[in-house]
């Protein structure tokens, strides 16, 4: 608990939540809901959290915000992009609430948006999937073809390509962020397709387990697969760590110091972070990926650094460049070694 | 990979999605079969994966999880009789309300039930039982039709009881009665038969099977608990009827049809084939070649003058003194 | 002893009213177990969820807000069904009005202002239209079975409507959903959150009484869904009328779509697809295909949904339960409908006897 | 005979919404004999049948069968006391075989019926009564006659003794009507007890040992076939007021040529010959061309392709001297074309909606009844009140949906309508099927009004004597051709019969 106590923590702070999805999917509101746990458990009855799940991305967000507002809440996350042209309307008309948006672009005086740089962990993680292919051939289920998808596809296969120059990442879309069926169906075509590493970018764990089912290996996604399934195949998992910005944030708007930002928060930030690494990953490689961790967390790493070729040989970008945030926020094409298409 | 390779693997995905669809459209079309329309699949599906779930869970044992879907399954689909059989209440919104009371009662419940250690109860709980392939030696080696002997016991248990149902329905006695009462319930009355028993009695069976679709989910596909699970399928269950033509023996071509496309959109994608249509496209195939293919079909059947028409008293309540 | 349900010789007026009433006492009482089951106060919950719908100026505007498309989706149905056309198509429909609405909007810009918006509207209404109106066409020539091919085509126009808002039509910045419409062809807003879109809906439910209830096609559509061959008999066309009626219902779905885009999303994003046309078939059925009628009902269904918002807030319940509750209500509801025109008679079984001659 | 009563029903009393279908009746009926039931269209015949049988219950009464009172709560319990019952509505199933529509809902039928032995008593019953029926055929590729004899094999499969036969001949051809009753006389020979309904007064004479006659649901009378010496006096009790038996015509003067047919030829994929088969035919003014033929010989498709509502494949249709080949129903019902329907429920009336309503759905178009496309309700109460004034039909209100009412009642809403719309032409199709003695004449007179008025009448009928007597020339039909047309008074009987059944008219 925080040490300071003035007159305004007499009053417990409200804060609202808003979830794109129910957060019991393992997916992304479950890490999400992980982080406000975190924030409950950090300030204790200096807030009280309203939780709002299953919102739809449209014109009911405004509601729910409102709603939120109505019940009291001074400050507002929300966590799917498309809720930010609502939360922006909601903004302007509540000057006196301070809104949170994640994944969004749009800003205003009392409204921020944040996101990680799970690219960075993707980049981590294809290098273990590399490592661990025996036959060079990994499989991608992505959700959808949205820059965020492709942005994690591409880092997965640098990092993929980094230990593996052959190594191919085969992409398969489910056109759904959650559907435990087709999720797996997805999986058993990589697999059928002769994959022996799957990666995912979807809610459920289905296709880590169908991965597993086959005695393949799985690269998780949000949480930590390796736990939930309870296997060592799992070999790793990208993980949110959504707590360590909503709890300054959260004190800031008790301190009354809220400013509104544009936050794209990295491993620097411990934003995010890797699972603990399966034991059937040897002992020295888990060491170079730490080893590429910290320097990414020191800024001398960029995953999109250099020449980096698309997957129909056009060259993207000439040696000694770094990518600029948007380009990377708008990325729509697969870099070399990706075989699947975009649209 | 070559082609009877990627043609078996693609039967055995398919086989593998495509056993809980069939039995979900297989309860549908004897329910459909007695006149009463049941448009509360998917909720009744739902609530069969989380009691086959549930059950499972805490006996361990598969047998009494399927039981359990089963109860559920058959007692859901009850509500749905004694309001549109007894009360004549129209079956369309009855059954969507259904539809909706099952979801929401599926997914609250998922929350409440089980151990609350992780916060989520069901949710990622891991079953301690499943449903396994079983491959049958030798045969399942043999290409294509291999696929068929390397699947789960529901899928096994399919093989026999798509054709008890085709014999049930035009063979037995109950069958005869069972097509009477939906094709013509004031004649089945004066023949003595009781048309509304029969159609509690489908409409029971309809759910329980749906609760086994659901539950061959649950505890076999995608053994898990997760809200909304079923992802549509009831509602794709209840427009294969349509291309099953009313008949259980043909209710593995749709479930096929549909189960395989959806299979092959992925197969071709995760071959990477280079496709010139977008993928929201791909994942809209299934849809638009179930569709194409019944328009096909129905054109054929009317040149060939095929009958291809629902049970004539489908969507109507029944009683004997009214007009 | 047995109970028989006997027919009225005419509908009960006073249970027309009465009926209603007691189902929603009995659905509260359902309610009520559920809810005390997960320990939750049920007349804390019901206050909350009445409060939630019309507490506050803002929360009855936004039960305004929500009912428009459900409205739109219910007269949609409602047209079809009367020709019993089982058009559970009218999802899809309303998300192709989206698309046509947002298609003006995005490319037709060299439009004169003042035009962009009549024109998209009226875009929005073709592309339903022509979503309505193909499953019509198949019916009425092949005698396609319209519940699959409406379906299906729920699911192919949702796809369609992905395609275009994360790849095709995607705004340069966004990730999914189109640029936004120019403001100036926005649907204004009258009171708070309610639009001048609620003026457009009102007036179709006008228009559509006079026309379903009044005209000669009125007359001839009643005919058709009734008995389809004695109207062919009376020189009616089967298959213009399927055609027309099934326009007219894709149409207005699309306009729904239309009015609620231009009114309030501004854009065809994520989330078009949210149970509209689906809702639509409750309203269709529970007004009895009546378009008077059926501003009350989806009112009623829009209260139940934006009040039970008030239950993840205030009670802190998972939002499956307004699905529970909204089940719970709705089948009372149906099951108590038979008592209107029927009644409930006590029989006695009497025993058998010899007959003395 | 002897005297024990099989049946008897006491004060039985039955209300539907609106009506009462039967008030206070009592029937007896004796071991051996044959009750001839009889009363006007909405008698409430049916309606106490159906209570015997266990269909539905009656409100008031009792029912006491082999003197034991009886409790009929269902077809099931009325079968096992022995009672059987031919409906006036075929009770098959259309998608099903002879057998198995025989054997549904039988009790004690094994769980797998043996097809084979019930195809084999099948036919031994059918050879037997010589009835002709294979038990492989589905239902709806049979003719009504076929299908009324699978009726027949139904009560004979089942063994029923008390026979109830509502208007078994009502929809059949004369033929086959004789053919039908000599199986029922073989059937009742065999000390069956029976209850006959009927409208047709020689059957009565035929077969009855007993008359009863209802009216408005209220018993009105009983007595021995023996004792009736006037049939006039038996129909007069059923319709309360006298009845006429011979038709008041106009001089025949034919005018100008209102229907045409040339080669007109029409050929369906369900049936292996053509429907129609180069149909040369003329309809003047002023004139009836009555249609003789067995059912399913072309009639309906005759009617059909004139009132547009069948496409033609060949050949020439002028209505008024204008060509109208396939043209839509709604331009034919414009050149002045009025069609009484063969099935008046599925083609004649929209159940559903209200006598008015239905009375409306000719003149709906026009200016009589709408103004600027708005339909005008109050003009609809005046005009249908009217109708149903100048038509005697008997319904609660006019606001009563069309199903509640009698087949009679029904038919008389069909032919007001179609009457009072006609200009010019009429087309009727069996117009007096099932009809009692009342509304029969009632329809003759019309369809005579009509032509007396100038019209240009296709008659449709399958009773040579209602031909005869109606209309003034006569076209007999034989798988879709033209036999012959000939004036009705060289039509006699055996010729007409022989070309009905094919002969050709250079043999007759
Ligand atoms: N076809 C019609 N033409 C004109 N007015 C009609 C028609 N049908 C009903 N009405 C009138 O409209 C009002 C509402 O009627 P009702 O409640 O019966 O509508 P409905 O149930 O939708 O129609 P229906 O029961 O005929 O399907 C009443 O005044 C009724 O008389
Ligand atoms: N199920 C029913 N619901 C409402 N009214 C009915 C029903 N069955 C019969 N009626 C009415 O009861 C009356 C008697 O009908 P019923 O069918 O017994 O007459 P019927 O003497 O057999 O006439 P017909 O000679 O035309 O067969 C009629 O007014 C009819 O409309
Ligand atoms: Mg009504
Ligand atoms: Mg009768």
């Amino acid at each position: 608990a925080s040490e300071t106590s003035d007159s305004s923590a007499d009053q417990t702070l409200k804060v609202g939540v808003i979830y794109v999805s129910a957060p019991g999917d393992f997916g992304y509101s479950y890490m999400h809901d992980q982080g406000t746990i975190a924030a409950e458990n950090y300030f204790g009855d200096k807030i009280e959290v309203i939780r709002m799940d299953n919102v739809p991305e449209n014109e009911e967000c405004e509601r729910a915000i409102e709603n939120l507002i109505d019940a009291g809440c001074k400050i507002i996350f929300a966590n799917s992009y498309n809720y930010q042209e609502y939360m922006l309307n909601e903004a302007k008309i509540h000057p006196d609430v301070y809104f949170e948006h994640c994944s969004g672009y749009l800003s205003n005086e009392n409204m921020s948006n944040y996101f990680g740089r799970m690219y960075q962990m993707r980049y981590l993680s294809g290098m273990i999937a590399g490592k661990m292919s025996a036959s060079g051939q990994i499989g991608y289920v992505g959700a959808f073809n949205t820059p965020e998808v492709v942005r994690g596809i591409n880092a997965f296969t640098l990092g993929a390509k980094a230990v593996n120059p052959d190594a191919t990442v085969r992409v398969v879309w489910t056109n759904t962020w959650f559907d435990p069926s087709l999720e797996r169906q997805g999986a058993v075509s990589l697999l059928d397709a002769g994959c022996d590493v799957i990666a995912q970018h979807q809610d459920t764990t289905e296709p880590a387990k169908a991965a597993i089912e086959r005695g393949a290996y799985a690269i998780g996604y949000n949480a930590d697969f390796g736990k939930i399934i309870d296997s060592d195949h799992v070999l790793v998992s990208p993980m949110w760590n959504w707590g360590n910005y909503m709890i300054p944030e959260i004190q800031a708007a008790l301190d009354g110091t809220w400013k509104s930002q544009s936050y794209w928060g990295g491993l620097d930030d411990d934003m995010i972070k890797l699972s603990p690494i399966s034991d059937l990953v040897p002992a020295d490689f888990q060491k170079e990926v730490m080893d590429i961790q910290t320097e990414m967390a020191a800024d001398t790493f960029d995953v999109f650094w250099g020449k980096l070729m698309d997957n129909e040989g056009t060259v993207r970008q000439m040696d000694g460049e770094k990518m600029s945030d948007s380009d990377m926020l708008s990325m729509n094409w697969f870099v070399d070694g990706v075989i699947g298409s975009v649209n | 990979m070559n082609g009877i390779e990627f043609f078996t693997r693609l039967l055995a995905a398919t086989l593998a999605m495509g056993t809980s669809l069939t039995y979900a459209t297989l309860g549908e079309v004897f329910t459909e079969k007695s006149g009463v329309l049941n448009l509360g699949v998917e909720g009744t599906m739902l609530m069969g994966a989380l009691a086959g779930f549930t059950a499972t869970y805490f006996s361990g044992s598969l047998f009494l999880g399927m039981l359990m879907a089963i109860l559920i399954g058959a007692f859901f689909s009850l509500i749905h009789a004694f309001i549109t059989i007894s009360l004549r209440a129209n079956q369309v919104v009855s059954g969507l309300a259904i539809t909706m009371f099952g979801t929401g009662l599926a997914n609250f419940l998922g929350k409440k039930i089980g151990p609350s250690s992780n916060g989520f109860n069901l949710i990622g709980l891991n079953l301690p039982v499943k449903f396994n392939n079983i491959k049958i030696p030798f045969i399942s080696d043999i290409p294509i039709i291999g696929a068929f002997f390397d699947v789960s016991l529901l899928t096994y248990a399919l093989y026999f009881i798509l054709p008890i149902a085709w014999y049930y329905m035009y063979k037995t006695k109950f069958g005869l009665s069972l097509r009477a009462v939906g094709e013509a319930p004031r004649t089945a009355a004066a023949m003595g038969l009781n048309v509304n028993k029969n159609r509690y009695l489908y409409t029971m069976l309809g759910g329980a099977l749906s609760g086994i679709g659901g539950a061959a989910l649950s505890l076999c596909f995608t053994p898990s608990w997760n809200d909304g699970m079923t992802g549509g399928m009831g509602w794709i269950a209840i427009a294969l009827v349509i291309f099953s033509a009313w008949n259980p023996g043909k209710v593995a071509i749709g479930t096929l049809v549909f189960g395989g496309i959806t299979s092959l959109q992925f197969a071709i994608q995760a071959a990477g084939i280079k496709m010139i249509i977008p993928v929201q496209f791909l994942a809209i195939a299934p849809y638009f070649i179930t569709l194409i293919t019944l328009v096909f079909m129905t054109v054929r059947a009317q040149k060939t003058n095929g009958r291809f028409a629902s049970p004539s008293a489908l969507g109507t309540s029944f009683a004997i003194d009214e007009k | 002893m047995r109970l028989v349900l006997e027919k009225r010789n005419e509908k009960s007026k006073k249970m027309q009213i009465l009926v209603p009433i007691f189902s929603l006492i009995i659905s509260a009482l359902l309610g009520a177990i559920v809810l005390l089951l997960t320990n939750a106060n049920p007349i804390k919950t019901y206050a909350t969820i009445i409060h939630g719908a019309f507490g506050s100026p803002t929360k009855i505007q936004y039960t305004l807000v929500k009912m428009l498309p459900l409205l739109m989706c219910g007269l949609s149905v409602g047209i079809a069904f009367r020709l019993k056309f089982w058009n559970i198509g009218a999802e899809g429909q309303y998300v192709m009005g989206v698309i046509g609405i947002t298609w003006v909007m995005q490319f037709w810009t060299w439009l004169p202002p003042i035009l962009v918006l009549p024109i998209a509207l009226i875009m929005s209404f073709a592309f339903g239209g022509l979503w309505g109106g193909i499953p019509g066409a198949l019916k009425a020539h092949w005698k396609v079975d319209e519940t699959l091919v409406t379906l299906m085509m729920n699911y192919i126009a949702i796809g369609i409507a992905e395609y275009l808002y994360i790849n095709a039509w995607k705004a340069p910045k966004g990730n999914m959903g189109t640029v936004k419409y120019p403001e100036y062809a926005w649907i204004g807003k009258m009171w708070g959150k309610v639009h001048y879109g609620i003026f457009i809906a009102l007036i179709l439910v006008a228009v559509l009484y006079f026309l379903l209830y009044k005209t000669r096609w009125g007359f001839e559509l009643n005919m058709i869904g009734k008995n389809s061959e004695a109207a062919r008999c009376q020189g009616v066309s089967i298959k213009r009328n399927i055609i027309l009626a099934m326009i007219l219902s894709g149409g207005i779905a699309g306009l729904g779509g239309g009015i609620n885009s231009a009114a309030v999303t501004h854009c065809l994003t994520k989330g078009v697809d949210s149970g509209y046309g689906f809702t639509g078939i409750l309203i269709a059925w529970m007004s009895n295909l009546n378009p008077i009628l059926s501003i009350f009902i989806s009112l009623f269904l829009a209260a139940l949904q934006t009040g039970s918002d008030a239950l993840q807030i205030t009670m802190k319940l998972p939002s499956s339960m307004s699905e529970v509750l909204q089940g719970l209500i709705l089948l009372p509801l149906l099951a108590g409908n038979i008592f209107i025109d029927h009644r409930l008679r006590i029989v006695e079984k009497k025993s058998t006897e010899a007959l003395e001659e | 005979m002897e005297n024990t009563p099989v049946v008897q029903m006491r004060n039985i009393t039955k209300r539907f919404p609106g009506v009462i279908a039967n008030e206070g009746v009592d029937l007896t009926l004796h071991k051996g004999e044959v009750l001839a039931l009889l009363g006007e269209n909405g008698a409430g015949k049916s309606t106490l049948m159906n209570m015997l049988v266990g269909l539905y219950r009656p409100d008031e009464g009792e029912i006491y069968v082999n003197c034991k009172k009886a409790t009929i709560n269902s077809p099931q319990d009325s079968m096992a006391l022995g009672i059987g019952m031919i409906h006036q509505e075929f009770m098959l199933v259309g998608n099903l075989s002879v057998a198995e529509n025989i054997v549904l809902g039988l009790p004690g039928l094994e769980i797998k019926p043996n097809f084979t032995e019930i195809g084999k008593r099948i036919i031994e019953l059918s050879n037997k009564y010589d009835l002709g029926v294979k038990p492989d055929s589905i239902i709806d590729d049979l003719t009504v006659g076929e299908q009324q004899r699978v009726e027949i094999l139904k009560l004979l499969y089942r063994g029923a003794n008390i026979l109830i036969l509502d208007e078994p001949t009502a929809v059949l051809t004369p033929g086959e009507s004789k053919e039908l009753n000599s199986i029922i006389k073989k059937m009742l020979s065999e000390g069956k007890s029976a209850v006959f309904i009927t409208h047709k007064m020689n059957e009565v004479l035929d077969f009855s040992d007993t008359v009863q006659v209802l009216r408005k649901g209220k018993n009105v009378g009983t007595r021995a076939t023996s004792t009736i010496t006037k049939l006039q006096d038996i129909a007069n009790l059923m319709v309360g007021r006298d009845v006429l038996f011979s038709l008041e015509k106009g001089e025949f003067k034919p005018g100008e040529v209102k229907v045409e047919l040339k080669d007109v030829t029409c050929i369906t994929n369900t049936s292996p010959r053509p429907l129609l088969d180069h149909v040369n035919l003329q309809i003047r003014s002023g004139e009836i061309l009555g249609i003789a033929g067995v059912a399913g010989n072309g009639q309906q498709a005759l009617s059909e392709v004139i009132t547009g509502l069948r496409r033609t494949c060949e050949g020439h249709i002028f209505l008024n001297g204008i060509e109208m080949t396939n043209k839509t129903p709604l331009q034919v019902i414009n050149s002045g074309v009025s069609h009484i329907p063969a099935d008046r429920n599925k083609m004649g009336i929209v159940g559903d909606m209200s006598v008015g309503e239905n009375l409306s759905m000719k003149k709906y178009r026009t200016e009589e009844l709408t103004q600027h496309n708005i339909v005008n309700k109050s003009l609809i109460k005046v005009f249908a009140n009217k109708l149903i004034k100048t038509f005697t039909i008997k319904t609660p209100t006019q606001y009563t949906n069309a199903k509640f009412l009698s087949g009679g009642n029904i038919q008389k809403t069909i032919l007001a309508r179609e009457i009072d719309s006609c200009k010019g032409i009429l087309i009727a199709v069996y117009p007096s099927r099932g009809l009692d003695v009342g509304a029969t004449e009632t329809v003759r007179k019309n369809i005579i009004a009509q032509r007396d008025k100038g019209a240009a009448v296709l008659f449709v009928s399958e009773e040579l004597d209602e031909l005869q007597m109606v209309s003034d020339r006569i076209a007999v039909m034989y798988e879709g051709r033209i036999m012959d047309v000939m004036d009705t008074k060289d039509a006699t009987t055996e010729k007409i019969g022989l070309l009905m059944a094919g002969v050709e008219r250079s043999d007759v």
